[in-house]
């Protein structure tokens, strides 16, 4: 069989796919955004990976630390716009929210 | 006094010229705003803005006007003009058939450029108040404006030919749109056809600027009024011939077409008609001098010659010009839609005659007189205009018939407008009086008979600018006006003329009153000019054995 | 087969297995508390990675804090009453359309892997990483440190803006 | 008193005035009513500096010819252009003339003008007017001159047109300027050649000059034509035939202004133009001179005899008194012309604002009886004002007996030197012409002046107005018998029937002409001709004269007033039979020669002649002309912008067909696809995520 990193690479790609699936497909914004936070993990498995065998050590950990804090905070933003799209609309599909007044 | 003058290490002159392309870019940044309330803040930025930029530009004027050397003449000695910047712009070598190709960004001012360059600076600051009333796309308008400023001032300070010619286009654009867009009901028609027209010149012009090039091996000016940095074997070298003449005569319509002298003239009465009220004052009061300047400019000092041999043609024109442009202003009152802006439109054609009269007459009083006249135009046009504005906010009429009894209604502007029109005449004591006695003092001494018969004019002025003066102020007010011109008191409280007209015309009417008495403060920069001028052109003329 | 192996794909198993289900899955709540796995999963596999810290920091975050957030946005962005907390999808075509190249672009990435010569590069192991993450975090990162630490307060009290009604 | 504050006194004296104009016109609202007293005030200051300025002229620098200051007004670098003024005796004497009428006419106006809602503007005109007055007179060349001729003019604009509610006195206006116009052209032209020639405007540099032997283009003719030219301005300002057609309609102005300007001071303008530039005419200028004013007193007294309107008569009757004048001149009898002006100053002056005094009794009776129709001008409704206005009448009655010539007057002493002066010129010219038009004149200067009298004051109320007008206050009768009482023979000869022995002649001798001996009639030749200096010291004696035709003038002094006094009494007495014992009646007379009646009531029909071919020639010029502008110039330019636009639609339609066939052709592909492409553009960023994806797929199939 082959080595443990590219079985980490493997993981992270079906998890990436999988992202990208679920956004294109889901209609339902908090859906997409839980897609997106898949993605965003798959990228993360690669940051660990690569650090304990690529020789990116702590500097891949470091940049995997950023991109939880950028997903918290990008969740927080995100969801407050739901919300907020909510209260205009009553409903959150992306698709039928055509107009961005008010 | 000829050294350069700089701030911040940037020429005077160049500061002049540019400082509005600042405050156009400064327009441009600032938003239109999006509701009412913020609409109308940036339309006072707009405005202020533009004003503050004319304004100091007035100043560095007159800061230029101070520094300025009386004696130096100037015309064909580089050495002697004043505010020299010479750096070169566009060099290119090793081109084929060009050979080398160097353009210079020369700048300099010498006793003909300085009487201009004041007069630009005073009408496009005070025009400013005319556009005071302007709200459709402030934004662009504003800009337009100042690019438009630009354009003039850059072609009364460049002393490179193909900067001048490029100067001089870069004005057309922004008049254009200027007619264009913020004119009246046939802007489209007017502005085209200014546009063609002014176009049409410059074409004549680019070809005789490029014969010249091939003569000369360079754009600058001084090179190509000297005879001896001709290439001999050039079609233009040489004195007298007809490839010169031919030449001369191309350059002369292409100048003769913006001054404008009939039969070139009749893209002028469209354009003022439809042209908004500070454009008018633009146009008349500095654009129309561009023609006789680049005359004295370009074509004079380059074909001596050919102006000998035309000389008489051109005092001709000049009476026609009077003449036949007095004649179609007095025809406003019997045909046609009676209208004031028109009349005054055909009264500058025969006003610009004048100057050419004066060109023609080739001696000091003439040219003096002619470029006196210039100013004096510009000043008292730029006044006429502004007070047809005036009334034409008010009335939204410029219909002579529609007016009457407004001396009543509106007596400082009465005032105001009756040293206008007495100005136009040639009043003593208002400084029209001045370069017109100059220029037929001077024109008598050439050509008597052309002379007199452009007195004729004097009468026919008198008959137009008193005949309009009734329509509009004397006998009995028309029933449609006997009210308040805005009952509801927000845009004029009173019936008379308001502070921001006021400021635009009072310091017009105060140079032209002033210069009517003394005279020197313009005549006086442009005399060593003027004698060097006319030295030149005599004994560059008679060179050819005319 | 050893230990290590077993764990690992054990790991891979849950990860991918609660990935597909948050994907596929037709209700929101399912899909959330799938998600809950997913991260988990991950977390685990961070640990088989001798990453510590951020397995911490995984299971911390993402389980504790934004999937909290998720949850609570399903639930105020649906009737609470309705049990069938669905969410559709975009279509047929494009669904089969996002089917196929999803799966091209695994495979693809899946065969490129498998080729490709990886640079082996083993670091030592470390007791714990958390001191010299701290470390690099106040030398090194110190400038992006901050600069993520305003962000997240920015984001925050920004979201905390935009879901107050006007 | 030396040259240097004489000069800076007349300084003061000529912006006084134009003090006066600007305060009271950025005060108008201010001011109100004090704007009559500031106005006042300040020329009254002004006649006392005039007064002696004119003392020390006569008294003190009585040979001096001027005291003048010259300075450069602007430089045109290799020559100057000077301005300058002097006082010489004609201008000390205008001075006096001058400021002293304004004084009373600025008085007369505080009363007369007192309900007018301009009432301060009014003043502020005056004093611009005098100014400008003053101007002309003080200026000792000829574009000083110019300056303020046109000033003048200007300010006789404004004033006429001062009730510019009324059309006809805007049009008169405006009909003045531009008539004025119409000579000072002419005027400006004869500076031009002047200017060319002598390179001066300076009249002492002119004249020296011409007898040096510098003539315009070297030609006796073209001096000829230019001081026919100069004297166009002339024409102009006083009214001479063919441009007098201003004057009459100037009535339309308040009667204060036709006292000042158009009786006393701006049309004598002319006369006094003509007077400073007496020495360049030559023999047939000099005879063109004597014509045109022998006519323009013929014609206009012949008009003057027919008129019903009570200023029109004076108005016409002061074209006749400035034809007189002129023709003075002409002749060559220099000191009787201006003598003429003075005094007929004085009287006409008396006369208008007489009229004045009866239009505002009659405007007030009117006013009373609330009538608005009536004319209070017309002649035709006074009647008996004798008795209810005794000062007006009797002021009125001298100066009608000054303009008539009858002795004691001073109107007697200048016109008999002037009819003296026409028989001198007719006997040594052979032109007998002039004397019998000038005998003819002063004949019915009498008459209609005596009509004017006997119609308007004497016998019964034509109408209830008349009846209820009543005598004006102190403002007004007191200018008048000022006046009047100026028309006295003493002040200017004690020997009232000769005014050679008296002061005014003495001060203004004839002046000698500077033209060439072979271009001058040999009678107006200084006889002292080889040797000038000298002679003058030597002609003191009774019987020294400056040349043959002021021998020939003494001569004919007593012919002339036998002849003159006869005719102005049989003009009088032809009047007093017609109006007063009405032994025949004017009407039946009157039919019997209707042509000519009609010719002389309908003025000649010069202003019908004028409106047929200057104005309606010059409209129907103007109409070609900008026939021609519209349709030839400008269509010519829109046509061929026209033929551009056919050759561009050919273009055009070439450029459809195939050029952009092949173009529309490739756009068609485009365009269709895009139709296509366009479904996918759904406005959805996952369909785009998708496609991106796709396109990624697309990518990696290429690179591999």
């Amino acid at each position: 069989m082959t080595n443990e990193l590219t079985l980490y690479l493997i993981i992270g790609a079906i998890l990436f796919s999988l992202g990208v699936f679920g956004i294109i497909t889901r209609k339902n914004a908090i859906m997409v955004l839980m897609s997106m936070e898949l993605i965003l993990n798959s990228a993360n498995i690669n940051f660990i990976a690569f650090a304990k065998y690529g020789g990116m050590n702590l500097e891949g950990h470091i940049a995997a630390m950023f991109v939880i804090i950028l997903a918290a905070a990008e969740v927080a933003v995100a969801l407050a716009i739901v919300l907020n799209i909510y209260h205009n609309f009553r409903h959150v599909n992306i698709d039928e929210i055509s107009k961005m007044k008010e | 006094m000829s050294g350069t003058f700089n701030i911040l290490g940037v020429g005077i002159l160049t500061w002049i010229t540019f400082l509005p392309i600042l405050g156009m870019i400064a327009i441009l940044a600032i938003p239109s705003g999006k509701d009412e309330i913020s609409r109308a803040r940036s339309l006072n930025y707009f405005r202020y803005i533009t004003l503050g930029i004319t304004f100091i530009q007035l100043i560095l004027t007159l800061v230029v006007y101070s520094g300025f050397n009386f004696s130096m003449p100037g015309i064909n000695d580089a050495s002697s003009m004043q505010f020299i910047e010479r750096v070169t712009w566009i060099s290119v070598t090793g081109l084929p058939m060009l050979g080398d190709l160097k353009i210079e960004y020369f700048l300099g001012i010498d006793g003909i450029s300085m009487p201009m360059l004041l007069l630009t600076a005073i009408v496009s600051t005070l025009a400013v108040f005319a556009s005071w009333g302007i709200k459709k796309a402030a934004k662009g308008y504003f800009a337009m404006y100042l690019l438009l400023v630009t354009g003039m001032m850059g072609v009364f300070v460049a002393l490179d030919f193909f900067l001048f010619y490029v100067f001089w286009e870069l004005m057309l654009l922004p008049m254009y749109f200027l007619i264009g867009i913020w004119g009246g009901p046939r802007k489209e028609y007017a502005a085209i056809k200014f546009f063609l027209y002014t176009l049409f010149g410059s074409v004549f012009m680019l070809l005789v600027m490029i014969a010249l090039y091939f003569a000369v091996g360079s754009f600058n000016m001084f090179d190509m009024m000297d005879p001896s940095k001709f290439d001999q074997n050039s079609i233009l070298a040489g004195f007298g011939t007809s490839w010169r003449y031919i030449a001369f005569a191309a350059l002369f319509v292409g100048f003769a077409i913006k001054v404008p002298i009939v039969p070139f003239h009749t893209w002028l009465p469209d354009a003022h008609v439809e042209a908004p009220t500070a454009i008018s004052v633009i146009l008349a009061g500095v654009l129309l001098k561009m023609g006789t300047y680049g005359m004295i400019r370009i074509a004079w000092p380059m074909f001596p010659d050919a102006v000998q041999y035309f000389n008489w043609w051109i005092g001709l024109i000049g009476m026609v010009s009077i003449v036949y442009g007095a004649l179609c202003a007095l025809a406003q009152f019997s045909v046609g839609k009676r209208d004031l802006k028109k009349m005054i439109a055909y009264s500058s054609v025969s006003h610009m005659g004048y100057v050419m009269l004066g060109l023609a007459a080739l001696n000091t009083e003439g040219v003096i007189g002619a470029i006196f006249q210039m100013f004096n135009h510009g000043t008292i046009t730029a006044m006429l205009f502004m007070i047809v504005g005036v009334i034409y906010d008010r009335a939204h009429t410029r219909s002579l018939d529609d007016f009457g009894g407004m001396a009543n209604k509106m007596p400082v502007y009465t005032a105001i407008m009756t040293i206008a029109f007495f100005a136009a005449i040639g009043l003593p004591g208002l400084s029209g009086f001045v370069s017109e006695a100059l220029v037929f003092l001077g024109a008598f001494k050439t050509y008597p008979v052309l002379t007199v018969i452009s007195g004729l004019g004097i009468i026919l002025g008198a008959g137009y600018m008193l005949w309009a003066l009734q329509k509009v102020f004397f006998g009995k007010l028309p029933e449609r006006w006997s009210g308040p011109w805005d009952p509801t008191g927000k845009i004029y409280k009173n019936d008379d003329i308001n502070y921001i007209e006021l400021g635009g015309l009072v310091p017009l009417a105060i140079v032209v009153i002033y210069l009517g008495i003394n005279p020197n403060p313009v005549i006086g920069m442009m005399t060593s000019s003027v004698n060097h001028f006319v030295e030149l052109i005599r004994i560059g003329g008679n060179f050819a054995g005319m | 087969m050893n230990w290590y192996n077993i764990v690992f794909y054990l790991f891979a198993l849950i990860v991918l297995v609660s990935a597909a289900g948050v994907v596929f899955s037709r209700k929101m709540m399912y899909a959330a508390f799938s998600l809950l796995f997913t991260f988990f999963g991950v977390a685990g596999l961070y640990v088989l990675l001798n990453a510590d810290f951020i397995a911490v920091t995984q299971i911390m975050v993402y389980i504790g804090g934004i999937l909290i957030l998720i949850i609570f946005g399903v639930m105020l962005t649906s009737k609470f009453t309705d049990l069938e907390i669905k969410s559709g999808t975009t279509g047929t075509v494009q669904y089969v359309l996002a089917g196929i190249s999803t799966i091209i672009v695994a495979a693809a990435l899946i065969i490129m892997y498998l080729n490709v010569d990886w640079v082996q590069n083993p670091v030592p192991e470390l007791e714990s990483t958390v001191k010299p993450i701290g470390i690099l975090l106040m030398t090194k990162y110190f400038l992006a440190f901050q600069v993520a630490a305003i962000l997240l307060l920015l984001a925050f009290i920004g979201a905390a803006k935009i879901a107050r009604r006007k | 008193m030396s040259h240097d504050l004489l000069l800076k006194i007349s300084v003061v004296i000529l912006f006084l005035p134009l003090l006066s104009f600007l305060i009271i016109v950025f005060n108008q609202k201010r001011l109100g009513k004090a704007a009559g007293i500031i106005g006042t005030s300040i020329l009254g200051i002004d006649l006392v500096l005039a007064a002696i300025v004119a003392f020390n002229k006569f008294v003190v620098y009585p040979n001096e010819a001027i005291i003048q200051w010259k300075f450069h007004w602007f430089s045109l670098g290799n020559r100057t252009i000077d301005l300058g003024l002097g006082v010489d005796n004609l201008a000390a004497m205008m001075l006096i003339v001058v400021t002293l009428i304004s004084f009373l006419v600025h008085l007369f106006s505080t009363e007369y003008m007192s309900e007018d809602k301009r009432f301060p503007r009014f003043f502020s005109y005056l004093g611009i007017f005098t100014f400008s007055m003053l101007g002309i007179v003080l200026a000792n060349n000829l574009l000083n001159m110019y300056i303020f001729w046109e000033l003048v003019g200007l300010s006789s604009y404004l004033l006429i047109g001062f009730w510019y509610e009324k059309d006809s006195a805007s049009n008169a206006s405006k009909k003045a300027f531009i008539t004025n116009r119409v000579g000072d052209l002419g005027f400006f032209a004869g500076i031009m050649i002047a200017f060319f020639t002598f390179n001066t405007f300076m009249f002492d540099e002119i004249f020296s000059q011409i007898r040096s032997g510098v003539l315009p283009f070297e030609s006796g003719t073209i001096l000829t034509a230019m001081g026919i030219l100069l004297f166009a301005g002339a024409i102009g300002k006083s009214a001479q035939f063919p441009l007098h057609v201003w004057l009459p309609d100037a009535m339309e102005g308040p009667t204060p202004v036709s006292a000042l300007i158009h009786a006393a001071t701006m049309v004598a303008a002319g006369v006094y133009l003509t007077a400073k530039i007496f020495p360049v005419f030559t023999a047939d200028a000099l005879t063109f001179v004597a014509y045109t004013g022998a006519f323009t007193a013929f014609m206009a007294a012949t008009i003057g005899i027919t008129q019903n309107d009570f200023k029109r008569v004076l108005a016409y009757s002061t074209v006749s008194q400035l034809g007189f004048m002129v023709m003075s001149l002409g002749v060559g009898a220099y000191t009787y012309g201006f003598f003429h002006l003075v005094t007929h100053a004085w009287f006409k002056a008396c006369l208008f604002l007489a009229s004045g005094s009866v239009i505002h009794a009659m405007h007030h009776a009117m006013h009373k009886l609330h009538d608005h129709h009536s004319d209070p001008q017309d002649i035709r409704n006074m009647g008996g004002l004798r008795k209810t206005m005794p000062k007006t009448y009797l002021t009125f009655l001298f100066a009608t007996i000054a303009i008539s010539g009858v002795p004691l007057t001073s109107g007697f002493l200048s016109k008999d030197g002037i009819l003296a002066g026409t028989l001198a010129f007719g006997n040594l010219s052979g032109h007998w012409l002039i004397p019998a038009m000038a005998f003819i004149s002063a004949g019915m200067t009498a008459f209609y002046m005596f009509r004017l009298t006997i119609v308007s004051f004497f016998g019964d109320f034509k109408t209830e107005i008349a009846s209820k007008t009543h005598e004006n206050n102190t403002q007004i009768v007191l200018p008048l018998v000022v006046l009047a009482i100026l028309s006295l023979w003493v002040f200017y000869s004690f020997n009232p029937i000769d005014a050679s022995s008296g002061w005014f002649a003495k001060a203004f001798k004839p002046v000698e002409t500077v033209v060439p001996a072979e271009y001058q009639f040999d009678f107006m030749m200084p006889y002292h001709d080889a040797h000038a200096t000298e002679s003058t010291e030597v002609s003191h004696g009774s019987h020294s004269y400056l040349n043959k035709f002021e021998e020939e003038l003494h001569h004919q002094h007593y012919t002339a007033m036998f002849l003159s006094l006869a005719i102005a009494g049989f003009g009088i007495l032809l009047s007093f039979i017609f109006y007063y014992y009405k032994k025949v009646d004017p009407d039946k007379v009157a039919n019997s020669i209707k042509p000519l009646y009609l010719l002389s009531y309908n003025k000649w029909y010069i202003d019908e002649i004028y409106q047929k071919t200057f104005i309606g020639g010059t409209i129907l010029l103007t109409k070609l002309m900008f026939w021609i502008d519209t349709y030839i110039i400008d269509g010519a330019v829109n046509g061929v912008a026209f033929i551009w636009r056919i050759f561009g639609t050919f273009v055009g339609k070439f450029d459809n067909g195939v050029v952009d066939g092949l173009v529309n052709l490739s756009g068609g592909v485009v365009g269709f696809s895009g139709s296509i492409v366009r479904k996918l553009q759904t406005g959805r960023v996952q369909t785009y995520l998708l496609l991106s994806i796709i396109g990624v797929i697309l990518l990696l199939w290429w690179l591999f």
